[in-house]
């Protein structure tokens, strides 16, 4: 019943992973890390892990991504590759 | 009634999918952030079509809850650094500034 | 640690100290916490509601000030004035919406739509009022607040003219009523 | 054939041990740190002393110290051979300690304590070698000797002695821990045990190729007993201080080495095993190399310790000979070669340290009518020689008339051959040497003091050990009887 | 470099897979993995600890030791970030505003740093007033995110959350507040001491629940052992409660660390 | 009611958590904390490993469930011995290190206590559990606290080998992660014991293939066993000394008892050995780990890092002698994991007392450092001769067992490899001694050879008394775990070998 | 009820569709944010309320205080949404975007900043 | 050919979580850049984390938290446990994610510093950097 949604959010994950990792520009990457945050929460919450899903949405969407942009704030949003 | 949450909640997803679209091709991050927090808007109205889907929204309305207040956090984190970055002295030093030593 | 902090921080904390502790301002903030926990829980056994007491004390404690950072008398005129005016503003806000999902799908978008950015200023003091309007413009049709000081300076994005010429009208209007303040 | 258990033996090794924190606390006041050394070596050559009885009873003493693996503990227990050994050691030590007071005070040396406090730890170690129970503890002290001796050889700390030094542990270190550890650990593995046993450990487990190159990986792992290829340790090692070269690198060390060869000999193989496997040859001809070799070297050295050394690489090889030779009288002539060498060379060392001290000679060539001015330590000297080459009235006589029997027992005229031309080419390194000190013109500075010995701390051990060399050959007695019993022991007869 | 990592990727890529083939099904209600000791808890925990959330009860409960030490290594990273960023050393220039007038003083001898009277502000270099709309809305919010928080700790036994999950959520709410405000003035509020110690006192609570049943003669962490104080009702679920609120704490003040260090490089003066 | 397995944890747990409180208000006391939990920790350590002797395992029930449901502390005689290593050498290296901690990081000190204390927790808990995922968990705690302190070291370098040694960290304790989650897939249980009765019945499930092979590398990366161990000699050589002093002595230990323990508890030697045919090559990989561990050392220039490479050149002894797959060989690892921890630690108390006086450890900095710091420089060659195997040393009797391993095993190339790395280490520490011995202090010029007796007297300048005692107890400890091996192997070794 | 549910997601769902559309059409930064500030918070509105309201289908105290719990999210997202939007926008205008205009000679009255 | 596509049919989830773990083992080690390989070690546990929670899963289930009739005191009808997903996994990652979270704070402390001191976040430069200060 929950497969079509659960495979429809795990492509999206892999490219939200891919988009994170390609993007030349670290504030970028934060930005699609929350994304990509967001798409794991969901993930989670389909799978029934409400606990994980709930403990996803707090840190992914609400401190790591805080945590970057902060990190990114006190280093450079430069980045080669 | 389960099948129409089903569809909604794929048409939501397909949405989210363009969305995406900007932030993967935004070409400031600007408008990256505003694909992710369309998204997250999005996500918020997932979520709870998914404690329908699984007839337990009592527990989900929490996730999505604690969702809407973080994403907004993030958001302003992500754009309170431009405030600060680019604008060092457009903003910051009102007046002139004197020196005393 | 205690060294680095210069004596000029201690003359704002000195002014911070001098702000008296406000009990109706803390007995708002706990009353509006407590309900919103009963809404949250949605459980009324003894010890949950009495956990309810607790945090809503906690946090009225410590965070009274941001909630009602300073009590006046006219709390409950601009209580019904905010209730009077959602109404409105949800009106507008569907209007608005339809207006720009017309420009979205209107396959010759970019010939309808003359962005810019106009500024205009207004008189209003409380950070409150400024904020409600500043997020009714963000809101109402084809609008955005772009920055909004202290001093009630609005500068917002227009999507296009009529908008724009719309500004800053009825809406100003209202929320200064609300808030009993100028124009 | 009991065996007592005692502590006797582990207080013979502990003593010099628990003696190293005084010597080092009381390092202030030579004086005092002198009485130590003197106290802790009259102490345990008593303790040894002490024991002789009971093993001239053909009784073995012991102790086991420290299991450390099932059939190879650290054990001590002392037999004839043992016996001996620490005779010669213990007894040596007082009279080299007595001997370094003189020389290191002579000299004005530094870091005396240190000298002292090392030399107290060798010859612990050596001690302990000696009462090795088996083979994993006679590993263990030859180890902890090779350490201790490497800041004695290293003593002046300058670029010669660095390079020696370093010469001396890789091939010390080396062919250790390369081939006796893993020939050990082999040992141990086919048998699972370490103990020395007259009739060998091994029952069948080796075949001949293995058992060879188990034979030679002892052989040559044993570097300490100087066997050619791996015998440049010892001519480099001379750098030292006499004393030490005197009492390491003619008694202890060397002597350890050797002394572990005949222990894996008659107590890992067995006589019986290395004769049926005839194996005994084999290691009689390398050792045999090894003499020539070395006297024909010895021949061309100028600096007087290194022509010592080279002379003690080849009668070191002597005792391996007569053990090799596996005939009773052969093995005894080796085992009391260890003694009549010890106390030969040492009288040799302790001249060569006097002159030094005296003059500041180090080279033969420079030691033209010494005789005249330093009678005594010349006089010494020659009894020294005579018993290292093996003449009449001296103990090196009684060893090397063994080692000849033992040849004709053993119906080995090569071998015999061997031994005659070595004894030969030692009078011809020595008797010169003699020559030039009496009977030569004296270069024009030896005559400014007409009679100049060394300090009497010095000459007093000299003339001690020349006289004991001398006495051994009339009364070989307590020496012999041991080296029999040992003999009688590994034969089983 | 590029190449050499994807064949490693490859390669561990390929053992993962090699490993999937042997797996059940996804999904699959009879694998071991549901049958064995998933199985127990779903079937018993509720009679054993009277809490309907399982994962509360596994996580708080049966394995309330692998909870415990979750908490120390958040702990410990807070910790960290106050010892690896944490810089005592003053600054060298100062600025002051004057409230007032909005002139900023720009004081460069370190001696002359204090300046008295009340309308002189100090401030950073990267000093910005706080945006009026972003403020004003935080500052409403901040009061209610924290109610939220609390209640997320205090429901743990019922719905999904926690003492983790409240604690991030509290701490991203004063994040919150010294991103709307500044860094400032957060610490005028909290300051690096009161969460140094929440930060280890929570964890200690949690551990001193453990200890006090070890007194009580049970194992560590066996809150059976309170009955005989707290009464038999519930007190598995009073229990967890106890250690959700040590761990709340605990996460709370580490979030907050960890912010206030990273943002500021240590140096306490102006965040995002 | 035995409670000594979980003090063993706890006490550390509440001294870091003191230690952390009272670093905020009152600094003073934060030490005298840190050092009564550490004592305390090893008291009950010492307790654990007598009862444990005596009676046999224990198994502790956190929170009072029962095993599989609940998590299981079990001590058995190997971790018990692990456990007093472990705690003796923190309670030992928290005495000796006081002077070094004061003089590197004077600004950070009480949280630097608390720092210490948890990384305690996280080896004595790894040392400990019988739960699979509380291993991770314990892994966890020990990493994020090392990568800490290592940052915390040099100024230059330390930051940036720490963050190397989170990546390569968080790698490995990830794939033993997974390799916990395809064991749990397969049988449903975490506990170690529970599943080792499971593991007969699944002998030929890939899924358990790639779940062993996953926590084994993921084991193998913390431990930094030769191809994995790029992170260890930066992260180790510029740590602050007080650390160092505990994580080279430690941490790989710890991760060799977790092999060992996955070895013989959970997967089972039957499996391992019988079924599984990749013992071989991990005897080539301890070979070669050996070898390479040998000659990197030899390339270096600076002590610290000598020392790192030879550390990496022991992981190689214990994994390899662990695969023999012979009851010696495993004897041999099981004894080198506390040997090596004891020379390891003495060691590195000497190198620290050196960087207390000299602040560089360059080899050619340590010039007449016999002349200048002697005790320091005896307990220094102590170690050295014990790293080498010289026989009254501890480090002599465990290599006697892993090559009799070898030979039984018919594993020449690891014996042969282990001959070869004593000789490696003796000219590397001959090395370091030629430098501290001949070389005078002052002057560069080589004395001539008649020049002796005329040497400059260089002032004794030792580091801290209780820096000296600590080595002191280290080297002497070295003798007399060497001496007193075949009781640790007969009482507490081959008991649990054979069960 | 039910149709009340369905015509209340539809809508969200169209509003939803519209600001999407709206994000990727939309020339400039500036303009693409009405889209997503307006019409995703009346879209995450309408579906939630929506959503509440299916969930009064068994009324009780407790599904009530749900819908109220649900209700709440869209006042918090009322606040919160146009707040970052306004953050948003701020951002890029000290970031100095120039926004898109369709004379080129059009009037820029200000940059934000006085 | 089928059968492999039952297969992968049948273990997707399984399937797609060894994809993303690839993707973050593959920037924690080509990655130039040290927030990036960050980045990657996020993807690379929470690929762990899918594993497990995907471990949870049951079809027909529902999430694991007693229903309202079972609730407290629960003597109502027998508990099924094929009804509720499995709650360990989750649990454990529960573990896992707070683990990560503090691995996160702690890597980003220690860029911060490296940045502090070099003023790069970029490997090979940092590399020069170091080389550079050991020859002068």
């Amino acid at each position: 019943m929950y497969w079509s949604i659960n495979l429809v959010i795990l492509v999206f994950v892999i490219v939200c992973a891919l988009a994170a990792i390609y993007v030349k520009d670290l504030l970028a990457t934060a930005v699609l890390f929350g994304a990509y945050s967001f798409m794991m929460c969901l993930l989670w919450a389909i799978m029934g892990a409400v606990d994980v899903a709930f403990t996803e949405a707090s840190v992914g969407a609400g401190v790591s991504t805080v945590f970057f942009v902060a990190a990114v704030f006190r280093t450079s949003r430069r980045t080669k590759d | 009634m389960n099948t129409f949450f089903l569809c909604i909640s794929l048409g939501l997803c397909f949405l989210m999918f363009v969305s995406f679209y900007r932030c993967l091709m935004g070409p400031t991050i600007l408008d990256r952030l505003i694909g992710v927090n369309a998204i997250g808007s999005k996500t918020v109205v997932l979520l709870l079509l998914i404690g329908f889907l699984y007839e337990r929204v009592d527990m989900f309305v929490d996730i999505a809850l604690a969702y809407g207040f973080l994403n907004f956090v993030a958001v302003i984190a992500a754009s309170r650094y431009f405030h600060k970055r680019k604008g060092l002295y457009e903003g910051s030093f009102k007046g002139e500034t004197k020196e005393v030593s | 640690m205690a060294q680095s902090a210069p004596n000029s921080c201690a003359s704002v904390q000195s002014e911070e100290r001098k702000k008296k502790f406000s009990f109706v301002s803390f007995f708002l903030t706990f009353i509006l916490m407590f309900l919103t926990w009963v809404v949250l829980s949605g459980n009324f056994s003894t010890l949950l509601i009495s956990l309810g007491v607790i945090s809503s004390l906690l946090v009225a404690w410590f965070f009274h000030d941001l909630l009602f950072p300073n009590v006046t008398s006219r709390y409950p005129g601009l209580f019904f004035g905010f209730i009077a005016y959602i109404p409105w503003l949800m009106w507008q806000i569907v209007k608005a919406n339809f207006n720009l999902m017309f420009l979205i799908f209107h396959p010759r978008m970019n010939e309808l739509i003359d962005p810019h950015i106009t500024v205009f200023q207004t008189h209003l003091t409380s950070d409150l009022s400024i904020t409600i309007l500043a997020n009714s413009i963000t809101l109402t049709p084809g609008t955005i607040t772009v920055t909004a000081t202290a001093d009630g300076l609005f500068s917002v994005h227009a999507i296009d003219r009529r908008s724009a010429d719309a500004l800053p009208g009825t809406m100003l209007a209202k929320v200064a009523g609300i808030y009993g303040e100028k124009q | 054939m009991e065996f007592i258990q005692s502590i006797k033996p582990v207080l013979a090794v502990l003593i010099p041990l628990a003696v190293i924190p005084v010597l080092v606390s009381s390092g202030g006041r030579p004086n005092v740190r002198e009485a130590w050394t003197f106290i802790a070596g009259i102490l345990s050559f008593a303790l040894v002393v002490s024991m002789v009885p009971a093993v001239l009873d053909g009784n073995r003493i012991g102790l086991t110290l420290f299991p450390i693996a099932p059939g190879a503990d650290i054990a001590l227990s002392v037999d004839a051979l043992g016996m001996l050994f620490a005779l010669v050691a213990s007894s040596l030590y007082i009279i080299t300690a007595m001997y370094s007071i003189g020389y290191m005070r002579g000299l004005n040396e530094h870091s005396q304590t240190r000298f002292v406090a090392f030399f107290a730890l060798a010859i612990s170690a050596t001690i302990g070698a000696a009462f090795s129970a088996n083979l994993i503890t006679l590993y263990l002290f030859y180890e902890i000797l090779s350490l201790a001796t490497y800041p004695l050889v290293t003593h002046h700390q300058d670029e010669t002695s660095k390079v020696s030094g370093r010469r001396y542990l890789t091939f010390i270190l080396g062919t250790s821990i390369g081939l006796v550890l893993p020939a050990m650990i082999w040992c141990y593995h086919a048998t699972g045990t370490l103990e020395f046993s007259a009739a060998g450990i091994f029952t069948g487990q080796l075949s001949t190729p293995s058992a060879t190159v188990l034979l030679l990986m002892f052989v040559f792992g044993f570097a300490k007993a100087g066997i050619m290829p791996v015998h440049t340790w010892l001519p480099a090692a001379m750098v030292a201080p006499t004393p030490v070269s005197a009492l390491l690198h003619a008694v202890a060390v060397v002597k350890v080495g050797v002394f572990s060869i005949i222990r894996v000999l008659t107590g890992i193989f067995g006589v019986e095993l290395l004769s049926s496997l005839g194996l005994g040859g084999l290691v009689a001809f390398i050792a045999s190399v090894t003499i020539l070799t070395s006297s024909a070297i010895a021949l061309s050295q100028d600096e007087f310790k290194r022509r010592l050394a080279y002379s003690t690489i080849g009668q070191l090889s002597y005792i391996v000979l007569g053990a090799a030779l596996l005939s009773p009288k052969g093995m005894t002539g080796g085992i009391l070669h260890i003694t009549m060498h010890a106390f030969g060379k040492i009288t040799l060392f302790f001249c060569a340290g006097a002159i030094y001290v005296a003059t500041g000679k180090k080279y033969l060539s420079q030691m033209v009518g010494i005789g005249y001015r330093m009678p005594v330590t010349m006089t010494a000297f020659l009894i020294g020689a005579m018993s290292i080459i093996g003449l009449p009235p001296t103990g090196g006589f009684i060893s090397k008339w063994y080692l000849v029997l033992g040849t004709l027992e053993g119906d080995q005229a090569v071998m015999l051959f061997v031994l005659l031309t070595s004894s030969l080419l030692n009078a011809a390194y020595f008797m010169p040497i003699f020559y030039k000190a009496f009977f030569c013109t004296p270069a024009e500075a030896m005559f400014e003091r007409k009679f100049d010995e060394a300090p009497v701390m010095c000459v007093v051990p000299l003339v001690i050990t020349a006289l004991i060399s001398f006495i051994f050959f009339f009364v070989p007695q307590p020496f012999l009887k041991l080296s029999t019993l040992a003999v009688t022991g590994f034969t089983g007869g | 470099m590029k190449l050499l990592s994807l064949i490693v990727v490859c390669l561990t890529g390929g053992l993962l897979l090699y490993g999937t083939a042997d797996l059940p099904d996804w999904g699959d209600p009879n694998t071991p993995a549901s049958l064995h000791l998933s199985k127990y808890y779903i079937e018993n925990a509720i009679r054993d600890t009277e809490v309907p959330n399982l994962v509360t009860a596994v996580l708080a409960d049966y394995r309330s030791i692998d909870t415990m030490l979750e908490t120390a290594v958040v702990f410990c990273a807070g910790l960290a970030c106050f010892m690896l960023l944490r810089d005592f050393t003053p600054k060298k220039d100062h600025y002051y505003r004057h409230v007032p007038s909005g002139v900023i003083l720009h004081v460069k001898n370190p001696d002359r740093q204090i300046i008295a009277g009340n309308e002189f502000e100090d401030m950073d270099k990267e000093w910005l007033p706080p945006d009026t709309i972003i403020k004003t809305v935080c500052r409403m919010l901040i009061p209610f995110i924290q109610i939220y928080a609390l209640y997320v700790v205090a429901h743990g036994d019922f719905s999904p959350g926690g003492g983790f999950q409240g604690g991030v959520i509290l701490g991203s709410s004063f994040i919150l507040l010294a991103i709307s405000y500044n860094l400032k003035y957060l610490l005028k509020r909290v300051s690096e001491k009161f969460l140094g110690i929440l930060s280890a006192a929570g964890v200690l609570v949690y551990m001193g629940i453990g200890l006090a049943a070890m007194v009580l003669g049970g194992n560590f962490l066996d809150y059976e052992k309170y009955a005989p104080i707290f009464g038999e009702h519930h007190i598995r679920a009073l229990g967890m409660l106890g250690v959700e609120i040590g761990v709340g704490m605990s996460v709370t003040a580490v979030m907050v660390i960890i912010y206030i260090n990273i943002v500021s490089e240590g140096k306490h003066d102006e965040g995002l | 009611m035995i409670h000594y397995p979980a003090i063993v944890v706890i006490a550390p747990l509440v001294g870091a958590l003191t230690a952390g409180i009272l670093s905020f208000v009152e600094e003073r006391y934060a030490y005298p904390a840190a050092l009564i939990a550490t004592g305390i920790s090893c008291a009950a350590a010492v307790r654990d490993l007598i009862y444990v002797a005596g009676h046999g395992p224990i198994a502790y029930h956190m929170g009072g469930w029962a095993p599989p449901m609940g998590i299981e502390y079990r001590i058995d005689t190997l971790n018990a011995m692990v456990l007093v290593l472990i705690t003796a050498i923190a309670f030992l290296n928290l005495a000796a290190s006081r002077p070094n901690i004061k003089q590197e990081m004077p600004d950070r000190r009480p949280s630097f206590y608390a720092m210490y204390l948890l990384f305690v927790v996280g080896l004595t808990g790894v040392a400990s559990t019988g739960d699979l995922f509380n291993l991770y968990v314990l892994i966890e705690i020990t990493s994020l606290s090392s990568y800490t302190m290592i940052a915390l070291g040099d100024r230059d370098r330390g930051p940036i080998s720490a963050l190397n040694y989170v990546f390569v960290g968080v790698i490995g304790a990830s794939f033993y992660l997974l390799g916990v989650g395809y064991i749990y897939i397969k049988t449903g249980t975490l506990n170690m014991a529970e599943f080792a009765t499971m593991i007969p019945t699944l002998q030929d499930s890939t899924t358990i293939l790639t779940a062993f092979i996953l926590c084994l590398v993921g084991v193998f990366i913390k431990m930094a066993l030769f191809p994995l161990h790029v992170w260890l000699p930066n992260a180790y050589s510029y740590a602050p000394v007080g650390f160092a002093r505990i994580v080279a002595p430690l941490m790989t230990k710890v991760m060799v008892y977790v092999m060992v323990r996955l070895m013989i508890t959970v997967f089972g030697l039957d499996y391992i050995f019988i079924k599984l045919h990749i013992a071989d090559t991990l005897v080539w990989l301890g070979t070669i780990a050996i070898l390479a561990g040998g000659v990197m050392a030899l390339a270096q220039t600076n002590l610290k890092k000598m020392l790192a490479y030879i550390i990496v050149c022991e992981i190689g002894y214990m994994v390899g002698g662990a695969w023999l797959g012979n009851n010696l060989g495993l004897t041999g690892a099981v004894l080198h994991i506390l040997n090596d921890g004891l020379m390891t630690f003495a060691l590195f108390l000497a190198v620290g007392n050196m960087v207390y006086k000299l602040d560089r450890v360059q080899i050619k900095d340590l010039k007449g450092l016999f002349a200048k710091m002697p005790w320091t420089m005896t307990g220094f060659v102590l170690a050295a001769f014990s790293i080498v195997g010289v026989p009254p040393t501890c480090g002599f009797f465990s290599k006697w067992y892993l090559i009799l391993g070898a030979f039984k095993a018919g594993a020449w190339h690891f014996a042969a490899a282990l001959i070869m790395s004593s000789l490696i280490c003796a000219v590397l520490f001959f090395k370091v001694f030629e430098v501290c011995f001949f070389e005078s202090p002052d002057t560069h010029v080589g004395h001539g050879s008649d020049t002796h007796g005329r040497h400059t007297t260089v002032a004794i300048q030792e580091a801290p008394a209780i820096s000296l005692a600590v080595l002191g107890i280290a080297g002497i400890s070295l003798i007399v775990v060497g001496m007193y091996s075949k009781t640790i192997v007969v009482r507490l070794i081959w008991p649990l070998l054979r069960s | 009820m039910n149709f009340f549910v369905v015509i209340c997601l539809c809508i969200g769902f169209l509003f939803f569709l519209g600001g999407t559309v709206g994000i990727i059409r939309m020339p400039d930064f500036y303009t693409r944010l009405h889209p997503a500030g307006k019409l995703d918070t009346l879209g995450l509105f309408a579906m939630v309320s929506g959503l509440a309201a299916y969930n009064l289908h068994h009324f009780s105290l407790s599904t009530l205080l749900l819908s109220v719990k649900m209700m709440l999210i869209v006042f918090f997202v009322l606040h919160s949404i146009p707040t970052a939007t306004q953050a948003i926008v701020d951002a890029g205008m000290r970031a100095g975007l120039s926004p898109f205009t369709r004379k080129k000679t059009s009037q820029l009255q200000g940059t934000g900043e006085e | 050919m089928t059968e492999l596509f039952m297969l992968i049919a049948a273990k997707y989830n399984y399937c797609l979580y060894v994809i993303l773990m690839m993707i973050g083992l593959y920037a924690m080690i080509a990655k130039n850049n040290l927030m990036k390989k960050l980045v990657g070690m996020n993807i690379f546990q929470t690929a762990i984390i899918l594993f497990y929670v995907s471990i949870g899963f049951k079809h027909n289930a529902t999430i694991p938290i007693i229903k309202g009739d079972h609730g407290h005191g629960g003597h109502g009808a027998a508990i099924h446990a094929a009804d509720y997903m499995n709650p360990l996994p989750h649990v454990l990652m529960l573990t896992a994610i707070v683990v990560s979270v503090a691995t996160l704070g702690v890597a980003m402390a220690l860029c911060v510093k490296v940045y502090q001191r070099y003023q790069t976040l970029e490997e090979d430069e940092l590399r020069m950097r170091l080389s550079e200060k050991i020859k002068s």
